[in-house]
């Protein structure tokens, strides 16, 4: 039987490979050694490595964060966990200057293989701001990658292939993926002994003909949901991509899929404006646009700052069921 | 260099207190993190009789621990209903710790205002706030504070001059200086409180607030509490700090700082009280560090409550550090108080939590058509600036 | 003759009369009372209202912008100034959060009635960490609203508004624009004895019928450059809209051009992935579909940090010439 | 409480300084800002009798000097072309600093790391970066140091444990704690030179580098070049610190700290080498504070500079208190330098230093094609992963 495991154990299980194939990978985080992570990512790491490999930092995620950039310039391998990928947003300056633009300023001379990871999500009742989704604004960097799996064997293999990147790699998963799970084989079944996702690579996890429903992280899982309900009720064949990457991207399967369906939406639980789907249908427009039969629409989380009450919080974020109402809008 | 305001460190609290404990959290615990035991001492009947405290009639003492067992039953009732779940997200208990919002927010006038983090209910309470609007807050209903939208990290009452709940470590530490700034802009003789945690000292916002607050002689005063842990991890762990202890910090930026033990509300009161009259009388800026504990883990999630401190640990600050059993057993002794006041302030308290419950529970969620509200006050207010141009979107 | 002032003029006399007409509004920033600030903003200023009103703050933009925020809650107006736009990655946090979401997360209790202005623009040989245009990325955010005048008149119009504006207004400025003159009435030519130009309402600034050249900020100047080029030798009489407001956004004067044109290029110095063209480029694509006769296009900076050396940084930001070409491409 | 190293805090430099000074002034210097002037004091022989300096030979001397005369031939080349158009952009010089960079780097060996903001030319030099590749950057040339692609707030030489070169005030200050983070997990015996401006310190990340530093033992040595200024704007009306200085922030992370005064090579040599020491032994930080002046402007386009200093001030460091004057009087007195051979020594400098604006004259501009290399190293290195995906857009 094919080996299942959760999103978050498939995460633990490519950082301990990492950290087994590099002795200059290090885990740094609030809470990521004794505590075994705030959400258990790495649970069992610091007693297995100890404490020269994963490091409880105090909240100073600035500090941190660029601490590791400096690091990584002389060979380090940080990977950095934030407790919430809104916390990036007190380390901004050092995310966005100073791990994207010194390889540039120094014209090549130096490189920064750090690694920040952390759930980027909304969606769990803990306000406005925990809950922020910036694949748009660190993808919008030049200098930066920008990965974001949404399932378990996305999860091990990207974040190993973030890892052994040479560039910075930011990371974002989701609280709400980690106890999922999917078929993640081990590694003895594996030809190259190891599960490594390239980085810049989109996965199509529905074949269709259709339409293309475009997504990126958990949005992925919503639109398979659409794809089914599309099929059973409304007999219509949508093929689903999962980006996977953000930046790099993989714009050919985006056109192959778009050139052969004639409509597309792409659904993300990013903040519209400006968000990761405007960069991709303002693309796809451009680029195929005699090959489309209607507009690119998208589906985002509502343009407002999350809200706490659970119920209403929920309508925030794309639902299958939009989903299906704006296909059939233009199917 | 800087002020160094009382030598009420006293180090006796420190080593009487560090033999109470296990080794490892000994050297958890080292240097900065002191409260007494609930027997009285010479220093704490000093503090009962400071000025502040001498002028507090019967009445009023009574009130404020009143106040304290109304915060603990608020807090026991919300645990029990995160844990029946109807409560989701994130719940930060006050438990333990309820002497230092009561204690300090007692000695505010109009002008005084208050701002914390997002372990947020005990201050709440105590600037005023009412059981059922809090409560219902955390349950997500529309008749919460923030008519369900900011939880229970995020409780507001401008009109009692409550600034918040505040989500981000050390976030609210610069809009604390900018509230002080605000009140000495317009010629008022106030401060403003400013709370933040132990873990929350090394956030750079707080380091670049100290500083203008010093230059700038802003009425802000910082408290520190101290309850020895930012999730799981000790303050010896977090922070690098001299034998002094957190608050020195403020030597670097020549500000007046001091220490205080948490479990008597009279010494919170003596100490707050020296920095709400500087910054009232000389507009200058405190940094205090409170010493405090919480009973319960970080967050009601925190499933490592019991890991990262030991039970002896816990059972010690619970047994002999709470601050409301010091403070019961003071009025005890000092004859206002039985047994029987106390067990029915207790069940008033309980009952007036239920009653909040209830409110919360019968009360509805909010409408989806709320998504849009409360973003843009010139949207909410149907101006002309509100409007003009297309302020939401979608995808 | 009608009187021309410089942008930077313009700024200042918005400036000077907001600090006479309400006293709670007091402008901090490093440098703008003594030194009359950087870029010479707020010259004379400080002497003519003193300490209290023009206040020089530490390198602590976390800091200062924080405590305005705080400030604004009791309603003060803080008219912050960003020596570059820039460094508000070190106060993102506080701009992205505390300004952005309290009033969400209130209730609507609160609202923070804070300005921050200041240059955001490339194009002056300061390299990558100066050269940031965040446009895309505060507008991304509800409960921000996001300007950025083109020229003297809007500077001084826009930024009245903004200072009498409820909510925070960040005011994105450009240095190679502060010495440029335009037409600004003086009061006593006035109607309303002032100038205030609503936030949210875009400006046509060259008539057109046969393709729309929407921008904002500098890409405006150069966009009608590129309007006269096409006029003169190619015939083709382009339409010049300058959204003036970001967010909020004037869909409307756009949807009118582009559903008169029938053809549209976004220009902006933005850059391109997640950047303001592509919002608006999906917006029009997706509204005015079956009106298009062509895909809208998008000319920004290059993809890459700024470049030091000035012939080559001047190659990465758009140009008439590349406007020309592709308006060509597509009529 | 912290680890006061010496007590070369003389008042009288202080005093005897201040009587030099206008009054506003002296309102503006007040606490922390002293050099000495170049007349020896005995403090400045103990200085030079310091092992570190006493076993330096007369070459090692003139060296020293040497460089310090070259940084100022560069810098004073690079703003002759600057003022003729042939440089934009900021220019930030490091005239009047020279003994800072100079004489803390000479302390170094193969696993000590510099890195700086971005008046960084003079560190560069120090480090052994050329002239010609140095000079070749601020023209904006394809052969800087940077291709052309940083200008002069962003030298790097890897090859030469020099990191930046870095625009963002107090940005570098995170990054030099990693460097010295990763000697130590290195397990070499290192450490990193990480410099700052006296505006700096009021940036939120270097407080958190500094508590991350003293927390962890990291072998990072801070050193605040207090030029008195940031911008137009005084010491004093930056920053709130106690009377022993900015350096005492250090005290609140109990962190060993030290004043220097920079107008003598010998002092700093004597001061850093025992931060470098307990960096390489102990791996431990250090906070040092070194006075000194820039005599022009903040940057080359700082119009104001003779405004908010008085011209007074000014004349009185470039007269009293240069560390290249001081050394050179020193050397003469010392009989190992004579007034020609200093004139030879400057004009060989000159010419190198026009020999590098002519290199940089002559030298191409970059390529538009190189405006997408240097962004990523798998790209740029046409890697597998390099080839996967789109790594760049168009509009
Ligand atoms: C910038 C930031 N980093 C991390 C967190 C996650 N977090 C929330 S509370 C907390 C611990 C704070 O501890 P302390 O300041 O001591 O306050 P206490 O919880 O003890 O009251 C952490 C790490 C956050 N909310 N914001
Ligand atoms: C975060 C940030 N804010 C503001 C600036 C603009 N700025 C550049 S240098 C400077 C003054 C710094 O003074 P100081 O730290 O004393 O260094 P010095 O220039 O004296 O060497 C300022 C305000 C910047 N580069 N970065
Ligand atoms: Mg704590
Ligand atoms: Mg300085």
């Amino acid at each position: 039987m094919p080996r299942q495991i959760t999103y978050r154990e498939a995460l633990r299980e490519g950082l301990d490979e990492e950290l087994a194939h590099d002795d200059n990978v290090v885990i740094i985080g609030e809470e990521v050694a004794e505590y075994n992570g705030a959400y258990k990512v790495t649970e069992g790491l610091w007693e297995k490595w100890g404490d020269k490999r994963l490091v409880d930092a105090p909240i100073s995620e600035a500090g941190f964060i660029g601490m590791g950039i400096g690091a990584s310039m002389l060979g380090i391998r940080p990977v950095m966990e934030l407790m919430f990928y809104s916390f990036a947003y007190v380390a901004f300056d050092q995310m966005m200057n100073n791990a994207a633009t010194c390889r540039y300023m120094s014209g090549g001379l130096v490189n920064c293989p750090i690694v920040v990871r952390g759930p980027a999500n909304g969606g769990t009742n803990v306000g406005a701001t925990h809950s922020h989704t910036p694949e748009n604004i660190f993808a919008n960097m030049p200098g930066l990658k920008v990965v974001s799996p949404s399932d378990a064997y996305d999860a091990k293999g990207l974040i190993k292939s973030a890892i052994r990147d040479n560039d910075p790699v930011y990371f974002m998963e989701s609280t709400v993926l980690y106890g999922q799970t999917a078929e993640v084989p081990s590694n003895d079944e594996l030809e190259d002994g190891e599960l490594l996702v390239p980085i810049g690579r989109a996965k199509v996890k529905r074949e269709g003909t259709d339409i293309s429903l475009i997504a990126h992280g958990r949005a992925v899982i919503t639109s398979l949901e659409a794809a089914e309900i599309l099929a059973e009720k409304h007999n219509i064949n949508a093929e689903v991509v999962d980006l996977r990457s953000i930046r790099p991207l993989d714009e050919q399967t985006i056109m192959e899929s778009v050139r052969k369906t004639h409509r597309a939406i792409y659904i993300e639980e990013n903040k519209p404006f400006c968000g990761v789907g405007a960069q991709i249908s303002s693309m796809i427009m451009e680029q195929a646009f005699d090959d489309l039969d209607a507009p690119v629409l998208r589906i985002t989380s509502a343009d407002a700052p999350a809200f706490y009450s659970p119920p209403i919080e929920k309508l925030q974020l794309p639902q299958a069921d939009e989903i299906v109402e704006r296909a059939l809008s233009i199917c | 260099m800087g002020i160094k305001l009382s030598e009420n460190c006293d180090s006796k609290f420190q080593s009487a207190y560090i033999t109470l404990l296990s080794a490892p959290f000994q050297h958890r615990f080292i240097f900065s993190h002191r409260m007494a035991a609930k027997t009285k001492t010479s220093a704490q009947t000093d503090h009962k009789e400071a000025a502040i405290n001498a002028s507090l009639s019967k009445e009023d003492k009574l009130d404020l621990l009143r106040e304290m067992v109304r915060i603990r039953k608020f807090e026991q009732t919300s645990l029990k209903h995160y844990l029946n779940g109807s409560i989701g997200g994130f719940l930060h208990l006050y438990i333990g710790q309820e002497s230092v919002a009561v204690g300090s927010i007692s000695l505010l006038g109009d002008d005084d205002h208050v701002i914390t983090a997002y372990r947020d209910h005990g201050h709440a309470l105590a600037v005023g706030m009412g059981m059922d609007e809090c409560m219902a807050e955390v349950f997500g209903k529309a008749t919460g504070c923030s008519k369900g939208k900011g939880g229970s990290m995020h409780y507001f009452a401008p009109d009692k001059n409550y600034w918040g709940g505040h989500g981000i470590v050390g976030g609210q530490t610069p809009l604390g200086a900018g509230l002080a700034y605000a009140v000495k802009y317009q010629g008022k003789k106030g401060c403003c409180l400013c709370y933040l945690g132990d873990g929350a000292i090394n956030q750079g916002a707080f380091h670049e607030a100290l500083n203008l607050a010093a230059l700038w002689d802003l009425p802000v005063i910082y408290i520190i509490e101290n309850n020895g842990y930012s999730m799981g991890t000790s303050q010896a762990r977090s922070s690098a700090f001299p034998e002094e202890g957190l608050a020195a910090r403020a030597e670097g930026y020549n500000m007046a700082w001091d220490k205080i033990d948490g479990v008597s509300i009279y010494e919170i009161r003596a100490g707050v009280q020296k920095a709400v009259e500087r910054a009232h009388n000389e507009s200058k800026p405190t940094l205090l560090e409170i010493a405090t504990y919480r009973h319960k883990g970080h967050s009601v999630a925190d499933a490592n409550a019991e890991k990262y401190r030991t039970k002896e640990e816990i059972k010690t600050y619970m047994d002999k550090h709470d601050p409301i059993q010091f403070m019961k057993d003071d009025l005890i002794a000092e004859g206002i108080l039985t047994e029987e006041d106390f067990k029915a302030m207790n069940q008033e308290a309980q009952k007036e939590a239920n009653d909040a419950a209830d409110f919360a529970i019968k009360s509805p969620f909010p409408e989806e058509s709320e998504i849009f509200d409360d973003i843009y006050w010139e949207v909410d207010n149907n101006t002309e600036a509100g409007r003009t141009g297309r302020h939401f979107f979608h995808g």
